[in-house]
Parts: C-alpha cells; structure tokens; sequence
C-alpha cells in the first residue's frame, strides 16, 4: 500500500468556516490534521482497501501499534472521521464501513462504563471480539500475499506444449461423452446463480426468431407433437402469443404441417413432408 | 548486449516449447529486444541445430505451415495414445457450461452467454466449440453490432448422445431458469470489487 | 515382453510431455499393457534419472498435486512472456485473499468467508475462481439456506506449483483469546478518552 500524502494545505481546505462533516453532534470544521487527503485521493484510498478491518488495520499499523494494544477511543475517532469525510465527499461507502463505526462506537461507549464492582459478573473485554477479527483478518491478508507470492502458471511459470504423435485415430477419435456431463454444467452454473444474489441478467424478450426455432427443434426428429404441447403455460398470455404465431408464420413458410384424422380429433404438429 | 550462442538456443528451445502453437521465424525474432536482436539467418541455423541435437530423443523439432514445434515421435503412438483412448478428452468447466447455455438458450449471442456466467466468454472456448463442429451461426440479432446468433448441431447431439433437442433433459428438473432470472432480477444490487 | 530401460525412459518422458495436464505414476502406469507394465518404484527412478538429465537444459521436470509435467526454467520468462501480447489480469488482493480464506479454511461458506474479511465477497470473485477450475462445491452446510461449501482443486495446486495443501505457505498463529484477554487487562489502563 502506498503512503498517503497528508500534507494540509490550509487554503484548499478552509475556503469557508463550513463544517466539513459531523461526529457526534460535534460539527468538524477542520480535517482531522493527519487525516487529511486531498478529495479524489480519498476515493483511491477507499479503494485500497478491502474492507472495514482493512482499514482498521491500516490505521493501528501506521501508529506501530499491535493489535492488542489498540487505545479504542483514538482509532475509534480517527476511523469515524475518515468515514465522515467520505460521506460529506459523496464518495460511495460500502455498509460494511459504516457497520464498523457503529461497532467502535458501542465498545468505546462500554469501555467508558464504570467497571461492575463485583468480579463474578466480569464481561469479556468488548474490545476482545473486535481484536480477535482483527488478527484473524490479519492471519488472512497476509496468507493472501504469500499465494500471490508463489509462482503462477501463465505469470512466472510456463508450460511446455508438444504435439501427440502423429496418429489418424487421435484425429478421427470422436469425443465420447453423455448428456450427463452438461446437465451437470447447468446445474452448476444455476447453483451459482442462485448462490449469487446480484448476479445482473438483462430482462429478454420472447423472441418470435427464437420460438421458430424451439417449435422447429422439437420437431426436428420427425416426431409429431400433439398441437398444445407446443405451448408452455407458465409463458403467460404473451407466451402463448407469441408461440401461436410463429406456428402461424411456419405454416405459411411450409416448414411445418397440421394433421388431423378427425373433426374435433386432436390436432398434431409435425415438420412439413413433401408429398412423393 | 548481444546474446552468447548457447543463451540464444535455449530461448529458443524454450519458446518454441511454452508456444500453444507452431512459432514462426518472426514470431520468435519479436521475442528479443531490439539490441539483442539475432538475424533471421542465425535463427534458422539455430534451430537447424536443435533438430540435430532432438535427432536421439523422443521428440522432434517439426516445421508446419505456421512455424515450428515439438511433437513426439510416431514410434512412441502406442503408448501415448492410450492416454486418449481410456477417458474421453476432458472439457473444461467453462466450456462445458458454455455449450450448456447454447443448447438450452438457442440461438443465443455471446453476450447473452456472458450476461449467465457473469464472466467473459473467451474467444477460445467458442472457437473450440466451432472446431468440434459442436455449434454453428445460424443468424444474427438485429441489434447494433449485429452479433451472431449462436447454435448447437447435429454433431453435438451425437457427441453428447442425444436424438434431438426435444431430448434435452427439461430445465425445470434443474430448476426453472426464468424463476431464478426473475429473483436474481430483485435481488439485483450493485456491487463492485 | 519387458521394456528396455530406454525406452521405458522414453515412453515416460514423451507422454508427461504430450499429455495436456500433469501425469500421475497410476496415469503413466496406464500406459502400458500388462506384460510390459513396469513397477511405480521403476518410474519413479526413471523419473528422477529424467529431472538428472534435465538438470542442464531450459526445461525441468517438476512435480504438483497432480503429477509430474516439464515447464520451463524462470531464467526464460522474460523471453518467453513477450510471446504473450497483454499479461495474465494479476489477481486482485479481494480474490487472493477469498482464495487464501478457501484454501486454508476448506471447506467453507461463502458467508464464513465474508465474516473473515469483513466485507461481502463479490460474485464476480467467486465466478472467476470457477472459472479458473482453482474451487469446486464439495457439499452443502446444514444450516438454514444450505449453503454452498466451497474448496480448492488439484487444479488450484498445480497453478501455485503446489504437490499438496500442506505445501501452502503457513498461516500466521492466532494468539489464544485468553492471552489476548491477560493483555487487555494489563493495558486498559493506558486506555483514556
């Protein structure tokens, strides 16, 4: 992570006497002095960080302090003004950060309680939770920079690719292989998509090309369809529509024919035969 | 700096080797900086040499249209070919579910596919699929860019053992696409990395 | 009939280098029929005689979780990179550290994972970890929701160079939250607002 500038020039800052934000019911009309970051670092300094804990780290570590040691009301303030100053700038703030503050607030509150005078009911330390995400948050940043540090294929390592003999069966060998392995695939891909709440997929439209196509695959066995098959209900109206009509249109096109034995016998569908 | 003879070969060798596909003379020139840059001659007597000193192993150094590689030798066919015979050659995940998402959402444009996976569909994949002859463009959307309209095959229901499309197991056994479209639809927020 | 040694060697050395993934000592011993078939300690001597052999060439044999495959010496890197026009997208931190998270902890949720980090884990994190073959789902957790549980594949050892998940780097020790308590104790009293 790169050291942050935090040089204050006066004159930028304080064109007016505005609060900048508000902590507490305290109006803060000066960036906190080594907090300050000029507006668009800000922004990129949110960025470096991966999260509440990360920043937290961040500010414990630039003081040299270890984890266990943190004096709660001083990270506590420095933490809450950043997120202050980032709010007043509009610039866009995970939950998460602001969840953090809220959970500072509430130890440093506990923490200025008188302790209870009797040791029976002594209370964990409200400080102990917090440190013990820290350091587990810490065990993981840095084990993320070791396998960042190892060799990766492709980036530092690069595999050798030789051609198989030449051979006429690797090259007529058809891929062997049953339905199961897709179905799998899809399985999967809808697991994850259920697995992912924010996944964006843009609304599509029943296309009448697309539905030409489904009534031509389902027939495209020269199989025969009885008429109503072709209709999937759950489509709503528009569905049903938009199905009718491309069995209209095929019709017209001589792609597909109806057969019936009988009046008020049911109707079937099949690809269009030439008759011999 | 000029580079020593020996340093030169084993670039060389390497290159050719870490290549997906045969290297050309300039591919393989576009490998040095410009004062380190050998000459096309000493590249081709380079690798002259490295074809004698292949003339014992298992491999060789072959050219083809596009440039050189390393192939094994027939004689050893016997063996390595089992390695084909035993299993069926593995598809990846990605280009498993991207063939998936054709066959069930057909035709479909690339961007479609990626809009399902969430994640770029590489030119690969859809080239591979292209080579097995496993899909087709049978259209194009009439939207900007016109994108080509992709579809599955006759050869890719053989290969996957299916009679028709009709055979397709239904989705809703899965579960139903458009239900989980219309969640995630709600559930949509945005979120950044 | 028994192979000679040299062509046992051969064989080997042809196949890990025709074979588009590591080979494994069963894989290789799949290779030869019966009669032939050598034991798993001869190829394993005749391996170690290969990475002997390779000991002065730009190429070496190397071992990872899922068996053996030959890749090119580091020196060559800077060569061989510009063979490729834009570099591989270097892992972010959030990737790196979820698969850090999935790797040391497995099997895990998504939601174990967000509780570690502090932050929501992004799909598109997760998709490209799937994409990448480096996480599979191996179950479910039991718990309201049935949550995906989430661990590394060979696939993910092998792209680190790794023979196995003991060969990850160690993770930092937790100091216990007795200790962690002892010392609060002892520096509370620093604490003023």
């Amino acid at each position: 992570m790169t050291e942050l500038v935090i040089d204050t020039p006066d004159d930028v800052l304080l064109d007016s006497q505005q609060a900048l934000a508000r902590v507490y019911d305290e109006f803060i009309t000066q960036v906190p002095e080594d907090l300050y970051i000029p507006p668009d670092a800000l922004a990129v300094f949110l960025e470096a960080f991966e999260g509440p804990l990360d920043l937290l780290l961040y500010l414990i570590r630039k003081q040299n302090l270890d984890i266990l040691d943190i004096p709660i009301a001083e990270i506590t303030r420095q933490y809450i003004s950043y997120i202050e100053l980032m709010q007043e700038l509009n610039i866009d703030l995970a939950a998460e950060y602001l969840l953090m503050a809220a959970l500072l607030a509430e130890i440093k509150s506990r923490l200025l309680l008188p302790k209870p005078k009797n040791p029976e009911a002594e209370e964990e330390d409200p400080r102990a939770e917090l440190i013990r995400r820290l350091q587990e948050y810490e065990r993981f940043k840095k084990a993320a920079e070791d396998l960042g540090d190892l060799p990766q294929e492709g980036r530092d390592i690069f595999l050798t690719h030789v051609e198989p003999p030449v051979r006429e069966l690797l090259a007529t060998e058809p891929f062997v292989g049953d339905f199961s392995l897709l179905l799998e695939a899809m399985r999967d891909v809808l697991q994850r998509a259920q697995l992912q709440k924010s996944h964006i997929i843009a609304e599509e439209g029943l296309s009448l090309e697309q539905r030409f196509r489904e009534v031509l695959a389902r027939l495209a066995s020269g199989e025969t369809v009885i008429f109503y098959e072709l209709f999937t209900v759950k489509e709503g109206r528009i569905g049903v529509v938009v199905t009718f009509m491309a069995i209209l249109e095929l019709l017209k096109q001589k792609m597909i024919e109806l057969v019936q034995e009988s009046v008020f016998a049911p109707i079937y569908v099949r690809e269009y035969r030439e008759l011999a | 700096m000029k580079l020593s003879q020996s340093l030169l070969k084993n670039i060389l060798e390497s290159a050719i080797f870490a290549s997906p596909s045969p290297l050309s003379v300039e591919e393989l020139l576009s490998l040095f900086a410009d004062e380190e840059k050998p000459t096309r001659q000493q590249i081709q007597t380079l690798i002259k040499e490295l074809q004698n000193d292949y003339a014992t192993r298992p491999l060789e150094v072959v050219e083809v249209a596009s440039g050189y590689r390393f192939q094994v030798r027939a004689k050893f066919s016997p063996w390595i070919s089992k390695m084909w015979q035993d299993k069926p050659p593995k598809l990846s995940r990605a280009m498993l579910e991207t063939l998936a998402i054709i066959a069930y959402r057909q035709p479909v444009t690339r961007a479609e596919i990626e809009a399902i996976r969430g994640v770029v569909v590489s030119t690969q994949i859809i080239k591979a699929l292209f080579d097995r002859d496993w899909i087709v463009v049978v259209g194009h959307r009439e939207v900007p860019g016109r994108p080509a309209l992709l579809a599955t095959t006759r050869e890719f229901l053989d290969a996957f053992s299916l009679k028709g499309l009709a055979d397709l197991p239904p989705l809703a056994a899965l579960r139903d696409l458009d239900t989980i479209e219309a969640e995630l639809a709600t559930t949509n927020r945005v979120e950044k990395e």
